[in-house]
């Protein structure tokens, strides 16, 4: 399986990232791309911008231990992460999952798995800028109860695997 | 023993500094007693983890939980919950 | 919620149709996208092409639907679906579901409701061009097993509906 | 009373023809009953119904039953079961 995980500054080109993983092959019969964009508005208020802070190191071995998971639950062709960090204003995407395989059912799940650990799994941190200053976003408690969808699938892991 | 304890997001900003080596005292053996004696060390640090329950930690980049041993660490990470995706 | 459904003999361009249905807007938060690209084999025999037949009209009309469907049961800021006919090689992009959300699990519940009924319900047919010939491609318990998890969750409903 | 009916994939390509206009006896009342009189009506027909469990139906471009009643149907379609996406 071809895995690509990059963290980068610089915005990304979501076309060009999903092209490279189905260029001149025809094993490919399903591509799921999950775009996660920076919206003008946070719980109602709006905001001039994001900021993503990560933990370097942690961040790139967290999301790569997380895609080799996903390949040994689905039969995964190719998985592509992009994930900013920095400042990124409104419109502009945050992250992107593009994950390639024979069939949608592995192509889907597997990116919903990708998108459920990196929410509340890979060490990033969101804050907030709108006209009364910066804030923390708080981590939500229906993005545990999604991730928790999977490991409930394999009992006996470690709670804080 | 000394070790490298990094901070990030409001916890960073309300210890003041992103990284720093401490020597932990050798009755403090496991995260969540770290976490304790780092609240004893001044009012930044009591307001950094003043709801310990909410901080979550890594140990030489892999998450861990309160009651993991520290012994063998080289780096240990404190962080709110991740907010990213 | 923006809904645009489009069936053309023509190739498209993933990437310009994904883009159309976020230009200017702030308040999509996730975009998913499916490509169904056509493979280089079908249940492991190489094939030279795929033609797809269709029946004009109903087949416009059961996706509109199936649209409007998922709008009701998700809060979807857009959706885009392009599905081509006639003959496609591997490698070509055969159909494309784009939804938008301002969250993601209603982008990837939405995405893959409307892929289960395109599978099952929209009136397509596939046939496979081999070496020995040309045959039709038989329908997939998977792929209505897929489907009926949408409509246990609304008992009542009419099965041919 | 006349109907339109339209046939695809296998099936157009079993009856020969991608549509026709037909006058079924009064007593074809359904879908059902629709299939079983084409089936009687020449060899092409009959290979193309001889499983009639297998073909689906369409009224006015809505998917049917078997059951369903053809007294108001203007276009009635047979055809496989769907394989598109």
């Amino acid at each position: 399986m071809k895995a690509t995980v990059r963290l980068q500054r610089e915005p990304f080109d979501a076309a060009a990232v999903t092209a490279e993983l189905t260029r001149g092959r025809t094993d490919v019969g399903a591509v799921v791309t999950f775009a996660g964009i920076c919206r003008g508005d946070e719980r109602g208020e709006p905001i001039a911008a994001l900021t993503l802070e990560y933990y370097p190191g942690m961040a790139e071995a967290e999301i790569e231990r997380h895609v080799k998971e996903a390949a040994t639950r689905w039969p995964l062709l190719g998985v592509t992460i992009v994930h900013r960090h920095g400042r990124i204003v409104p419109g502009e995407d945050i992250v992107l999952v593009v994950t390639a395989s024979s069939h949608r059912e592995a192509a889907f799940a597997a990116a919903e798995f990708l998108m459920d650990y990196l929410k509340t799994r890979a060490p990033f941190w969101k804050q907030v800028e709108t006209t009364s200053g910066k804030t923390w976003v708080d981590a939500t408690a229906a993005d545990d109860v999604a991730a928790a969808r999977w490991t409930a699938r394999r009992p006996g892991r470690e709670a804080a695997e | 023993m000394t070790t490298r304890l990094r901070y990030f997001a409001w916890v960073r900003e309300r210890v003041g500094k992103p990284e720093e080596v401490i020597e932990a005292p050798a009755g403090v053996r496991t995260v969540g007693e770290l976490m304790a004696w780092l609240a004893s060390r001044g009012e930044e640090y009591a307001h950094a983890f003043e709801n310990p329950n909410v901080i979550r930690a890594a140990i030489d980049q892999r998450h861990v939980r309160p009651d993991a041993s520290i012994k063998e660490a080289g780096e240990i990470a404190f962080f709110p919950p991740m907010t990213g995706g």
